[in-house]
């Protein structure tokens, strides 16, 4: 045990985010094969380790950004499913009213400062907030979560140069899922290990298990254990793998059969299930999962009966109508 | 004549210009192996081989190279998967792209094109739903073309890629699924700074571009049911405007209406409405009307996203408002 | 009652704003030891230390963070050396300023600033002399401001950086050596969103942003001379406009010209005219007349970049074609 | 003797190119004070070594491109001085015709495409034009020559990125001289040595003496031979040091004094003119010397004499007018 090992409490807790993860996802590819989503859905099957693991290690206080796939960040956050299920089919009671949808969810009460639909743009957006806490002398800390395609932007170079420089509190979690869109990461990157990288702007660089919820939480504390001291940034290389594709409108065809069947022997939360087993015995881990997924189940049937929103123009878009009196169409 | 989808209308030009002239290369992400995300350049890299590449998403750097491959003999075609990231292109447009030919006093030309495809309607967010013509328009030196229909797609993007300027073409990503007629003996290309008459009427000329132009039909389709005859113009080609057209029209209605599908406020439409005003002001027996998205993000709801994006009723109200 | 160059006047609103809210800081280009190339942030990094910071040259990512710094609690002012860079920080601005205090429904909202200097007339070329006003201010949920004097450039930074919203605070580069009148004892923020009545006059109004107001000014002593009295408006705020000012004044000389230093297609003299042909149409006895930058690069040389930004000779002779 | 020695010839040429560059900067600097200059220009002595020895190692047909701090590459590709002089006066006869000044110098002949004002853009440039010579199938190299700051910007990771991904025959290398504008190195970039960075893109990245001429034709005549073999980029620091500030409108104050004359000590020009003398006898080299310096005061004075050009909107500025009778004011 070292001091980043998490109790068999938290253990279990992560377990529980994981699996609420899982049924959010499936129930979306559900409703998606039913018709009705709308827009691309960013499914994360697979990857909760990372998004759980990660946010498990934050304190409440702390900041964190996520991409278009961030739904393992929204409820490892621990931010409610029903509020995030409403959000994602454009509820009036999601976190953002509808106006979000699942891959621009924000919510401030947990400083999950949010999804962000342009890639690399997670990684700037938290070294900004962490440069905030740096000036208000708070030590507070911002995670940056971010994939591997998203590692090829240059806003990812400029924020990781400029967030080493000024030894700004923030951790880099890049989330490698081996693809970027259809594009496998050979195609995309220059090096097979982007944790490589740090070395150029001399920061702590490692790769870890990112199937490994344990591994995920042990490796992002011990960094923002690091920031919050003062000492800056570190990049911490996930791999992990996309088990649904892309998206709800990815064709498919690309991931090999093979791939896909070698991860999915790795599933997160099977790992996760059988550690738990040994230590808490099956039925308390089934128990917890069982009342997870009730919990989403619950989310779906309240949040897919709540009210669309209705058009307001001007609360809270006061700052955008031009000319005052109206402007648009 | 074949009947095709405007996708593969593209996609036809694509294979015509590449199979034409060995100097044609496209690139950008997910275009090879997967044949782009809207399906445009399918079967394109089993075709071309390494003519066509997957890019790192990286679209500052692919725009910039862009450029001065096209400098240095290729023709670039260039995807940039959603015109919401235009921004990123946007400084090697303007203080690259758009410099050099005169700066250097003319001893280069750029031939490059820059596709992507903007618009909403369908719940893909703030971040991927914008119309940015305003952005790309304002930029000496560059071509902006926004066909609607697969002829005109087919055409139009051979004029854009033996264009010896860079030309930006919208597309949108409605459009992808439309089909129609595409005269596949005649392999000539369009003629970019043209645009196209829809639809005749003498009483107010609505001018609209890409997806607008079918919001527009609609709106000429219940205006008529009003007995108002409305002419309908699909502008084609943003830059160069097609001014002769547009004054004609405006001389024999006397009523404009302007429908572009980016926001209002340093848009577009200010651009036609202005550009009316200065070169048809007698004619004009109302001020030009403008419709345009709301000055504001594109919210993911429907029963939000469908009030901020213009549609027919939105046009039709403001044709019945110049003519009021 | 002190004289002070504009530079100095935009020096004093930082340090009354820093001193009297711990929560401003200052970051961008050699703004600390050096403070600043134009020198406006001289001397704070030795007042305020460590809230004054020199960055890389890395404009993309020095806008985002300005963004969520904001959002995180603090005031940035961001200093971008060149308006010519300002397509690097477009990104930041339309998909992330610009979204986020709608589509989060209220939940943040973002007090930066981000300073920036345009225009030309002094040899610095191509990628160094240009005004992009239009690409900013056609971003909704942005402000963005253009200040003359002295006086307005305190009043109107203080104001900027008090704003809950983001605002682009437009400088150029012939004004910071300008001296004015600035009440150092009054030291209240400006009003975003109201024009100064510069001259008054009944013939033509001339409505005009930053340097441009001093050509419009050279342009009414022209025309006064043929017996024409311009009134001159210095919009002061570009978005939002000052509706009231416009109206009133082309309601009173039925004559406009629009004058602004971006390029002329799409630019900001295209919304102008846009705008007071739609509030004011009947008030028009001609079109409006539009004064920009000619549509090309701004060349280098002397001889060849007067040619292409406008003066005060361009603004007289589209008045006297607006009264003709 | 490697493979990469350059020849007593081609060192003699390389000096008078130094000494050229030298003359045409001290000259503006003069010229500047007379207030006979327009803009900012921004001189490179004491860096001439560094784009007299790098463009020595390409073969005609190759591509280069350049900074706003360009002249060495100018004149070390060969460019004639009169009409580089004429340029930076915006006379009809410059490369340009005027249109573009000292920073956005570009001629097709030689392939120097060209100087340019925005940080960074060198580079991405570079990379375009070996993207199009790889695909053409010809064995053309592009070297970008950009500065320290501009390896901070996000174009700089992105460019590097894709051409080592794609083994592209571009050689990029790092003008180091310190500072970019007025701001330190270490207050830019959060590694001392950014050579480090290569390995971050799996090439090979090695920091050299910016002021030896010999080590930067050596260095860079390898990785021109890399490059044209097919092998892909090279990153190359030379370590350099620019003796008169940033530009006619620096300031000054923040170049300490002990600096400058650490390094004025080390002045390129001295230690080739050291070399050479040895190997060719001082007079060959002073009669080198003279000839360069009356070539430039020459150029001056014949490009002075020549007329300004006429504004003439529609060539070549055709593609430009919009609307197309006349656009413009
Ligand atoms: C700037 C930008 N370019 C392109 C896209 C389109 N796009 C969305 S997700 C994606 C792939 C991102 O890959 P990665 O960062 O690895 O994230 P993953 O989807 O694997 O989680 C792309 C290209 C975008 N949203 N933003
Ligand atoms: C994108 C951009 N940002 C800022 C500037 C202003 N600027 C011009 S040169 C310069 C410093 C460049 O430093 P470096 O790359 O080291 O080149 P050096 O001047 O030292 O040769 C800066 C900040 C610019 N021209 N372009
Ligand atoms: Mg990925
Ligand atoms: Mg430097």
């Amino acid at each position: 045990m070292t001091a980043n090992s998490p109790s068999e409490q938290e253990l279990l807790e992560m377990h529980r985010r994981m699996v609420l993860t899982r049924c959010l996802e499936e129930t979306l590819g559900e409703m998606h094969k039913a018709g009705r989503t709308r827009g691309p859905i960013h499914r994360c099957d697979g990857q909760e380790a990372v998004g759980v693991g990660a946010t498990a290690a934050l304190a409440a206080e702390d900041f964190v950004t996520t991409t278009h796939r961030g739904h393992a960040v929204y409820l490892g956050r621990g931010l409610d499913p029903r509020r995030v299920v409403a959000e994602i089919f454009g509820r009036e009671t999601g976190y953002c009213a509808g106006r979000g949808g699942h891959m621009l969810l924000g919510d401030v009460e947990t400083g999950m400062l949010g999804g962000n639909a342009i890639v690399g743009a997670s990684i700037p957006a938290a070294t900004g907030m962490a440069l905030s806490m740096q000036l208000q002398g708070a030590a507070r800390v911002a995670l940056a979560v971010f994939g591997d395609g998203a590692a090829q932007t240059g806003i990812c170079h400029e924020s990781m140069n400029i967030a080493a420089l000024w030894r700004l509190p923030v951790v880099f979690l890049l989330e490698h899922n081996a693809y970027g869109l259809t594009v496998h990461h050979s195609a995309q990157s220059s090096v097979p290990e982007l944790s490589a990288r740090a070395a150029g702007y001399g920061m702590p660089g490692e790769t870890i298990d990112g199937n490994d919820v344990v591994a995920v939480f042990q490796a992002v504390a011990q960094a923002v254990q690091r920031a919050r001291r003062g000492d800056g940034p570190s990049l911490i290389e996930a791999r992990t793998y996309r088990l649904e594709g892309f998206s709800t409108s990815d064709m498919g065809g690309y991931q090999p059969e093979d791939e896909i069947a070698k991860w999915r022997a790795r599933d997160p939360i099977m790992l996760s299930r059988a550690r738990l087993a040994e230590a808490l015995g099956a039925a308390r881990v089934a128990a917890c999962e069982a009342a997870a997924r009730a919990e989403m189940d619950a989310a779906f049937e309240t949040a897919l009966a709540d009210p669309m929103p209705g058009f307001t123009p001007h609360a809270p878009s006061a700052p955008y109508s031009e000319p005052p009196d109206g402007g648009g169409r | 004549m074949a009947m095709m989808r405007y996708a593969e209308a593209l996609n036809l030009a694509l294979r015509e210009e590449m199979a034409r002239d060995d100097s044609v290369f496209v690139f950008g992400e997910d275009v090879a192996a997967y044949g782009g995300v809207f399906k445009v350049t399918q079967g394109l890299a089993e075709a071309f081989g390494d003519r066509v590449r997957d890019t790192p998403i990286s679209e500052q750097t692919l725009t910039a190279m862009a450029v001065t491959a096209a400098m240095a003999g290729s023709r670039p075609v260039l995807e940039i998967m959603y015109a919401d990231f235009l921004p990123l292109s946007l400084d090697a447009l303007i203080n690259q792209a758009s410099v050099y030919h005169y700066i250097w006093n003319g001893q280069v030309s750029m031939p490059f094109v820059l596709r992507t495809q903007g618009g909403g309607g369908v719940g893909t967010g703030a971040q991927h739903a914008k119309s940015l013509d305003a952005m790309v328009a304002h930029v000496p030196g560059l071509k902006v073309v926004a066909p609607v229909t697969p002829a005109d797609a087919r055409a139009l993007l051979k004029a854009a890629i033996r264009d010896p300027h860079p030309v930006i073409f919208l597309e949108h990503k409605l459009l992808y699924n439309l089909r129609g007629e595409v005269p596949e003996e005649d392999d000539a290309p369009g003629e970019i700074g043209r645009a196209r008459l829809v639809r005749e009427g003498g009483d107010v000329s609505i001018f609209a571009t890409s997806r607008m132009v079918l919001e527009a039909e609609k709106a000429a389709d219940d205006l008529a049911g009003d007995g108002i005859a409305a002419e309908v113009i699909d502008l084609r080609s943003l830059r160069p405007l097609d001014l002769g057209a547009i004054t004609a029209s405006v001389a024999k209605t006397n009523h404009a209406v302007v429908v572009n599908e980016g926001w209002r406020f340093c848009g577009y439409t200010a651009e036609l409405a202005a550009t009316i005003m200065d070169r048809a002001f007698d004619d004009l027996d109302a001020p030009v009307e403008r419709v345009a998205t709301r000055d504001m993000p594109i919210p993911y709801a429907e029963t939000l996203e469908r009030e901020v994006i213009p549609d027919a009723a939105a046009i039709a109200a403001a044709a019945r408002r110049a003519l009021a």
